[in-house]
């Protein structure tokens, strides 16, 4: 089961707004949210597949920016 | 008539300096220095630096003992210390450094000729015990050859200091009574078969010769008691005596028997 | 021969003081020589020196190594080196060993302090390379350097890359030069092209590998 | 126990998420590190074209420390070698900070005002003798945007030429035209996050490993952590890249031609394509063939595209069978039928990458097709982890050389000034006189200075970078220079390098922070920078010199600019808007450590074409190549054959000669020679060569050698058991090297299509020197 560290950038002024919003989503928490509008979060999933279908969804998410990933885990914790 | 050796000596002892230097100039005549060169890709040895190294090293090399042999049949034949009044750089320096000692008119101590093998004793046993070429390390000759060879000027001190204690306090002190090489060599000149010859009734005892030679002693048993030759092997045949004799009393022999 | 007083006089003093005076000088001059070079520090000899010990002795310092090396690699040491001065070294910093094919500085080795039947520039044991400040290896650190392995006359042999996850990026790898004992000919080409203003990779004696041809 | 293991895996997902935020404070790129009152500020590197983000450390209006951003998405905190430099760059001791005006044959100071009076007074006078196809500007992918975009603006906009070439025309210039023939819109439709998603990995022509260390890294890693990832690397050489690989595949120059067909010969005979996929989302068209070498001065070539069938395209691919082509190629049959499958393998995500050895190619376009025929025939494209992408090597050849368009027969925003409507869009948005941009493209790099040897051209102005030692077949082109008789060059540059040595008149530049800029690299991101300290002595932006030239020609008009970065950005986004090429306001990319374009509303696009990424592609479309409208939203498949190389070894000149990089020095190594660190780490050229044939001409390693071509001759150690290792029959030089110029032996023979010359393949002889 795959886990991710992700960066999310959100356009000014929206962070907290979308902290909100992400913090909703099934599989993903929300560690911190930077002073200049950087959220970092861990998301988790079945698949590889799973996540990076996560990553583009949140790229959706009204003042999101971009997405970064920046840990991946593949190894099965099953 | 008026034939002197001088000359053809000085010539021989600056071509010594310049074939060591001459690589520096890019030419490939002679590579190396007087501890171990190559003339004309012919390798010659210090038999001396032979030994040491030998007995330091406890590595024997058969071209490297052939190299030496071939350079103490050569000093054997021309008279063993001939290496020091025609070849050596040092000699060469200290023997002009002399001349300002005469004119300073100060350093009259002499140290006894045999001294030097004595040295040589020293350096062969402590090369054996400590594992090193004893004198290879401290040797002016081959700091002053290295100098020329790699313009490596700071080694220099040491020829420095040897000419300012010659002219301070001992003349010639380091070639006459120190110089293990020098010792060596006057052993193979004690039975070198080139001497020079001292003919009594030519002498007239002015004592020019005496007053030339770097190592007067060697004339003492001609002119005390009329030795027809040099018998000592610390005669380095420079043929100073010859050139300064008024009366031609002495002369190069070659003695067979 | 008949002996004179003066003569006898000189006898004795040629015959019993001097002997003295000679063996204190040279008894002191070689006790403050008589320590292994190794005390003086490590000095990277020229291709097929024999071990060092051995090489002190039978090094009669005639430069023909210097003068035969094509990149003035070879310099003779001065009396910093104490026992060892006018001995032939290499500065891998200033310039190293090329390891050129034919080795031409053991090749004019008389005396047999470098190994002058020498062959195969693999068989070349100068010293090792090590890493001997792992903190401030750039490659170490993650950053793409690598230069001792790239500019390694041996390399893939003598040093190789092992690649290893980066944990600090999360993407990227630690590229690892790594060297290799038994391959090193300790040239120190490493060593100079570090880019490290005191190279992080340097030259060192190496275990005792080298077989030694002219015991007797 | 799992519950704890997974918190754990969570933790340092966290962690590392945090460190690649980076410092929050820094983001700004203004704010006073507290200690030392070191002022930090956000710049990208200087160097390749991986785009790598720096934190320059500025004290005393120097720079005083830079390092790795780790807020930057592309390298995280780490740079190569050179970037670990990077700063070094500016400070060498021989830097120009004065105007040199040519006296005889000395170069005489002078102020800027009397060059510059000098430049204006030249570039009048040949465009009233002459006319404006007389003048030209020369400069490269590390021109930023603005210089670029001003540049353009005076030569198409306002003297009314298209004398404007970059570099990157001997760089890029097949990958441009590769992209437009297939997709109709240039540069990549996926990104560098393919390097950690994807499984399988063709590196064609390139040497990452030293070409673009940090990203190799990337790949590298991408390996260790998933067992399943394969790295296949086909080339004429052995570099440290085919020794990290799991495959290295040789093949004989010229043959990946082949070798892409037979391929694709496999994938269609096994019937292992994407049926549904070619069905929606691909014609097929074939070209001329036979279509030159472009060998002859003023050669003009126009491809006449006929639609083929899929039918006819598996009748074109018949002769490639893996047999014929193993003969042709030296890679065996078996290899081939392997590759074709891995490269078809429905459970694996495959990537293509490829640099020089593709588009430094007399059929670079045509190879670059090639590669997108496999990818599009398995539909493995516009999607996370499987893309092909054309690696860059100048950190600016997409952002301004393609997408500024700073090419003669181009505009901003994939326009052409063959096009009527672009040239109006252009027109409009320059506010100058309809007609006023010239409909026919003139000159290639190539042909630029070909044009000023003839004399056709007689003021050439040459900015950030360094043609007389980049160019091919350099001898004729260093002569051309100095011939005289009208000719004026003009060079703007931060050091004397081999084209000052050419020049009537040299400008001291300002380099990198000493100006405000914006970049572009490979994977779409655009990076901006600001002004960090000033530029030594009277050292000057060429932006500004060029527009010092605009004034003094009558056209100050076109540069009526307060911040003049600042607005030359929003001029230039109105060319991108709603061509898939959106890009943010200058604000956003103040903060941002960099955007890929298209932006839109502030978000930008990790892979084009694709639903749910692209915001251009409807949702139900799933892929939709837009772009390009005249096929329908589909790409194309292009029928290109194997041809030969316009000069192969033979008894006089027996072997291939390759040119190429690296790790230590970057392009022709002005910069990078000036770092003593990096020349001591790698201070000359050598001959890479194959044991094999040096013994036969009795060549011994670190030997001298002459090598020398039907064009030029130099002598070089040669270097046996290198980082490179030439194959039996090839030699390798670098071209960094001023006191060796490669370049003087390679062929100015170019793809027909792209313009770009072949610096991988001339015929040269190697005896001892």
């Amino acid at each position: 089961m795959p886990v991710s560290g992700v960066v999310i950038r959100c356009l000014d002024g929206c962070a907290d707004a979308v902290s909100g919003r992400v913090a909703a989503f099934k599989g993903l928490e929300v560690h911190g949210v930077l002073t200049d509008g950087q959220i970092v979060a861990v998301i988790e999933s079945e698949t590889v597949q799973g996540e990076v279908d996560l990553v583009s969804v949140l790229h959706e998410v009204e003042g999101v920016a971009t997405v970064r990933l920046a840990y991946h885990n593949f190894e099965d914790v099953a | 008539m008026n034939f002197k050796w001088w000359p053809i000596r000085r010539f021989v002892q600056l071509s010594a300096v310049v074939l060591i230097a001459s690589p520096l100039m890019g030419l490939n005549i002679f590579r190396g220095n007087l501890a171990g060169g190559e003339l004309f890709g012919f390798s010659l040895i210090d038999p001396l630096a032979f030994l040491q190294a030998t007995v330091a090293s406890r590595i024997f090399v058969a071209p490297f003992l052939g190299a030496a042999l071939v350079v103490a049949a050569f000093y054997f034949l021309l008279g063993g210390r001939t290496f020091c009044a025609w070849v050596c750089p040092v000699g060469l320096i200290t023997e002009l450094n002399d001349r300002l000692r005469r004119s300073l008119a100060t350093g009259e101590r002499r140290l006894p000729l045999s001294a030097s093998r004595w040295s040589l004793v020293v350096v062969i046993v402590v090369s054996f015990l400590a594992g090193v070429p004893l004198f290879e390390i401290i040797s002016p000759i081959g700091m002053t050859t290295r100098a020329l060879m790699f313009r490596d000027w700071l080694t220099l001190l040491m020829l420095v200091s040897i000419c300012a204690v010659e002219v301070a306090i001992a003349r010639r002190v380091w070639c006459r009574s120190l110089c293990p090489l020098g010792g060596f060599y006057s052993l193979l000149g004690r039975f070198s078969p080139l001497r020079i010859h001292f003919s009594e009734q030519l002498c007239t005892h002015c004592g020019e010769c005496t007053r030339i030679c770097p190592h007067e002693e060697v004339l003492l048993p001609s002119l005390d008691h009329d030795c027809s030759h040099i018998y000592s092997g610390d005669c380095t045949r420079c043929c100073d005596c010859i050139d300064i004799c008024p009366t031609k009393a002495l002369s190069v022999h070659v003695i067979y028997k | 021969m008949p002996q004179t007083g003066v003569t006898r006089r000189r006898f004795l003093k040629d015959g019993v003081l001097m002997p003295l005076a000679l063996a204190l000088a040279g008894g002191s001059i070689s006790a403050l020589f008589l320590r292994s070079a190794d005390a003086r520090g490590f000095y990277l000899r020229p291709p097929g020196a024999v071990e060092e010990g051995r090489f002190l002795g039978a090094c009669i310092k005639c430069g023909k190594c210097a003068q035969a090396c094509p990149y003035n690699s070879i310099r003779m040491a001065g009396a910093d080196a104490g026992i060892g001065i006018g001995t032939p070294h290499i500065i891998a910093r200033q310039e190293p060993c090329r390891l050129c094919p034919d080795i031409p500085c053991a090749k004019v080795c008389p005396s047999g302090a470098l190994d002058a039947k020498l062959e195969n520039v693999e068989k070349i044991r100068m010293g090792t390379a090590v890493i001997v400040d792992r903190e401030n290896c750039l490659s170490l650190r993650g950053l793409r350097c690598e230069v001792c392995y790239r500019q390694c006359p041996l390399i893939d042999k003598a040093i190789t890359i092992e690649a290893r996850h980066n944990p600090r990026t999360g993407v990227h790898s630690i590229m690892e030069p790594v060297v290799h004992r038994d391959k090193c000919v300790g040239c120190g080409i490493c060593e100079n092209a570090c880019v490290r203003d005191k190279p992080v990779i340097v030259v060192m004696k190496s275990p005792p590998l080298q077989k030694d041809y002219y015991e007797f | 126990m799992e519950l704890s293991r997974r918190d754990f895996l969570k933790a340092s997902a966290a962690a590392a998420a945090f460190a690649a935020a980076g410092a929050p404070l820094m983001l700004t790129g203004e704010v006073d590190a507290a200690e030392a009152g070191i002022k930090w500020g956000k710049a990208p590197c200087r160097f390749c074209g991986t785009g790598c983000g720096v934190l320059v450390g500025v004290k005393d209006n120097k720079i005083v420390a830079t390092k790795g951003d780790p807020a930057a998405p592309v390298n995280r905190g780490l740079n190569c070698i050179k970037g670990y430099f990077l700063s070094k760059i500016l400070y060498g001791k021989d830097r120009l900070t004065k105007p040199l005006i040519r006296k005889g044959n000395k170069m005489v100071e002078a102020s800027w005002d009397e060059a510059m009076t000098l430049i204006a007074g030249k570039f009048k006078e040949s465009i009233d003798k002459y006319g404006p196809d007389s003048v030209a500007i020369y400069g490269s992918g590390q021109w930023t945007v603005f210089e670029g975009y001003a540049a353009s603006k005076l030569f198409k906009g306002g003297i009314g030429t298209n004398n404007i070439e970059p570099n990157a025309r001997l760089c890029m210039a097949s990958a441009v035209t590769g992209f437009m023939t297939t997709f109709a819109s240039d540069e990549p439709m996926g990104c560098y996050d393919d390097l950690d998603l994807g499984d399988t990995y063709f590196l064609w022509g390139a040497n990452m490993a030293e070409c673009h260390p940090v990203l190799f890294s990337r790949l590298i890693d991408n390996r260790l952590k998933n067992p399943k990832v394969k790295i296949i690397d086909f080339g004429t050489r052995h570099t440290r890249t085919s020794q990290m690989a799991d495959k290295y595949i040789k093949f004989n120059p010229q043959t990946d031609l082949a070798l892409l067909n037979a391929i694709a010969h496999v994938i269609v005979k096994e019937k292992l394509y994407d049926e549904t996929f070619i069905k929606n989302h691909v014609v097929f068209k074939k070209g001329k063939t036979n279509i030159g070498y472009g060998l002859e001065d003023k050669f003009k070539f126009t491809d006449d595209p006929k639609p083929m069938t899929f039918d006819e395209y598996k009748e074109f691919l018949k002769e490639y069978t893996p047999e014929y082509v193993a003969k042709l190629s030296g890679v065996p049959a078996a290899t081939i039928v392997e590759m074709a499958h891995l490269y078809a393998d429905k459970s694996r995500k495959v990537n293509s990458l490829w640099t020089m050895g593709f588009n430094q190619h007399t059929r670079g376009t045509w190879v670059n097709n090639l590669a997108y025929n496999v990818h599009l025939l398995t539909g493995k494209i516009c999607k996370p982890g499987e893309n092909p992408m054309s690696l860059t090597g100048q950190p600016s050849a997409c952002g301004t050389a393609r997408e500024v368009g700073t090419f003669t027969h181009r505009l901003p925003a994939d326009m052409v000034v063959t096009n009527p409507d672009h040239r109006a869009k252009a027109e409009k948005i320059w506010g100058i006189p309809a007609g006023k941009v010239p409909a026919k493209p003139t000159y290639n790099a190539t042909e630029m200075f070909r044009a000023l040897d003839r004399g056709d051209i007689k003021v050439v102005w040459t900015q950030v970078t360094n043609p007389f030692q980049s160019l091919p077949n350099l001898n004729r082109y260093r002569k051309g220079a100095r011939k005289g008789d009208g000719r004026f060059v003009i060079v703007s540059d931060m050091y004397p390098t081999k084209s000052t040595e050419v020049a009537d008149v040299i400008l001291p530049s300002a380099s990198w922070v000493e100006k405000e800029g914006v970049f572009g690299n490979a994977e779409r991101r655009t990076q901006q920078w600001f002004k960090q300290v000033d530029p030594p002595g009277e050292a000057r932006n060429d932006l500004w010199q060029t527009i010092e030239l605009a004034k003094r020609l009558g056209h100050g008009n076109l540069f009526p600019y307060k911040y003049v970065e600042k607005e030359i950005w929003e001029e230039y986004r109105k060319f991108n808007e709603g061509e898939g090429k959106d890009l943010a306001p200058y604000e956003a990319y103040t903060k941002a450590r960099g955007l890929r374009w298209p932006v839109i509303n502030g978000k930008e696009t990790l892979y084009r074409y694709a639903e749910g990424y692209d915001p251009y592609v409807k949702a139900g479309e799933g892929i939709k190549f837009y772009k390009n409208k005249k096929d329908g939203g589909k790409a194309v498949i292009w029928a290109r054959p194997y041809e030969p190389a316009p000069e192969v070894p033979d008894k006089a000149y027996p072997f291939w000669l390759c040119t190429g990089r690296v790790l230590e020095h970057w392009h022709t190594g002005t910069m990078t020679g000036r770092v003593p660190e990096l020349k001591r780490a790698y201070p000359a050229a050598v001959c890479e060569m194959n044991p094999e044939d040096a013994k036969k001409l009795g060549i011994k390693h670190l030997q001298k050698v002459k090598i020398s071509s039907r064009r030029g001759t130099i002598i070089l150690p040669v270097d046996l058991n290198g980082r490179g290792k030439a194959e039996k029959g090839n030699v390798f030089v670098a071209f960094f090297d001023e006191n060796k110029l490669i370049n003087e032996l390679c062929i100015d023979a170019y793809c027909p299509i792209s313009g770009e010359p072949d610096y991988k393949k001339c015929a040269v002889k190697v005896e001892k020197a």
